[in-house]
């Protein structure tokens, strides 16, 4: 429960050609400056395959959505594969209701989502 | 008459502080384990009432740190319901659904997620403007799927 | 005037039924998380809100269906501050701690560990009648050990 | 999180000469009576030697101690042996403050507490 924290810790890590966003905290609004910055850095980094890896607990709401929909639409036209891997049911079918997973499938875990955009 | 009137309603007042939304998903997230909602369920309470919430504070109260969010929590046979009241005016416009492949193509802002998931989680709800001042939404979710 | 003066604390107001002191546990968990108390104090606050809660409904309220608890959480730099208030006419007596040896032996009743808990584990507690009817209790954690 | 539930499910194991009370759920005023039969049972069988197992997240009070106490009190009468396993840190320091570790050691897992009871 990383609750009163309005920013997220978020890792870098490369798996084979797949780089992993390893994102701790809530997705809200806040994370729109951590998210961005990540995803420019991979990307500088030449990443093509980005995996973004959420914690199961994350509180989620419609500002993290928002942020999420910019970074695929960045995404789209760098024309980068994206995973998500990491949230709970819940969010699986928002991910769903929303859209987002046209745009990006969602795993049960790190290993399938690396297989899958391998 | 306030909604409170039952003798199992919880009630809440919130600060208009960001984060605090947290509160009431807590507070909403047993008070429907207490009244027998199933757990899926309960998940979509916390989403609509953090999002009614987030709106109260944002766009009901403009953000003003003197306004207050008042929450109720009821629970009947067919349905938790939650009240969210701010101090604002109310919606001024209506608001479609946000549409993911405009927002992808940069031809719409990534806006009205909030309604929209209020929209899809909750099995009714209803918004007006009290006669004594301030705006509030009712939301429920049925107790049967 | 009431608690709830402050611009940041939170309100909630609870049906006298037992197993709703969880609701008041979970809101006085977010609250102090939200305001940087350790979690380990935040386990000493759940357990006093909740000991301080179900005294309300018991012996507080009496049990009776239509009265109320409400509670105020409040930060300051120094605590997290909940006052407990009730529609009762408080302590009728003082109260010793239990002896847990005179109980194992029956030659005590065990009871008593609710007041045992709040004085333990509160860093300051205070209760008073309230000129306007009804009673409350107020507790604080400190923000440092 | 078993909060509805104003009673608790409670499963009798034996481990060598060890009788488990693996208790499921809060430990209130409420679980008087399932904790009552469940330690009766327990003694019929002739049990000498217990380990009450509670739920790191039960959710345990003043009435729940005052419960937990009259069953410690009914032990001592009848020279059984009594250990507690499962409570989180929190509960430790309040079983220790009201002085129920007096007659229960406490045990980080079910193991230790079989082995220091045998
Ligand atoms: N409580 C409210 N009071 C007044 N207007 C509101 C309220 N809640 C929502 N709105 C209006 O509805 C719009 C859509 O809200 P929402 O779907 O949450 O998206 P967003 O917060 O991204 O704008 C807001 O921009 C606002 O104009
Ligand atoms: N809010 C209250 N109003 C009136 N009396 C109270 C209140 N809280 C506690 N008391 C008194 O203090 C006594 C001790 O309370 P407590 O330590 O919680 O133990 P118990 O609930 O087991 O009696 C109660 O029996 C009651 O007489």
């Amino acid at each position: 429960m990383a609750m009163q924290q309005h920013t997220n810790e978020i890792h870098l890590e490369a798996q084979g050609a797949v780089t992993i966003l390893d994102i701790r905290g809530d997705i809200t609004a806040f994370s729109e400056s951590a998210l961005g910055d990540a995803y420019r850095k991979a990307s500088e980094q030449g990443a093509g395959k980005l995996l973004l890896k959420i914690e199961k607990e994350a509180y989620i709401n419609s500002g993290g959505i928002a942020v999420l929909i910019q970074i695929l639409a960045q995404t789209r036209r760098k024309d980068q594969r994206v995973a998500i891997t990491g949230i709970s049911e819940h969010f699986k079918k928002i991910f769903n209701m929303v859209g987002i997973t046209k745009f990006a499938d969602v795993f049960e875990s790190t290993e399938l989502a690396v297989q899958a955009l391998t | 008459m306030q909604p409170s009137a039952s003798n199992t309603a919880v009630k809440i007042v919130l600060p208009n502080i960001l984060g605090y939304e947290r509160i009431a998903m807590a507070c909403s997230a047993y008070f429907a384990q207490l009244n027998g909602l199933p757990p899926d369920r309960i998940e979509d309470l916390k989403t609509i009432v953090a999002e009614a919430t987030t709106n109260a504070m944002e766009h009901g109260n403009g953000g003003r740190a003197e306004a207050r969010v008042s929450i109720w929590f009821e629970s009947t046979p067919e349905a938790i319901r939650v009240t969210v009241k701010d101090e604002g005016n109310g919606f001024q416009n209506t608001f479609p659904d946000p549409d993911i492949e405009r927002i992808m193509d940069d031809r719409e802002t990534p806006v009205g997620f909030g309604l929209f998931l209020i929209r899809n989680l909750a099995d009714h709800f209803a918004y007006r403007q009290l006669p004594e001042g301030g705006h509030r939404i009712e939301m429920r979710i049925a107790m049967q799927p």
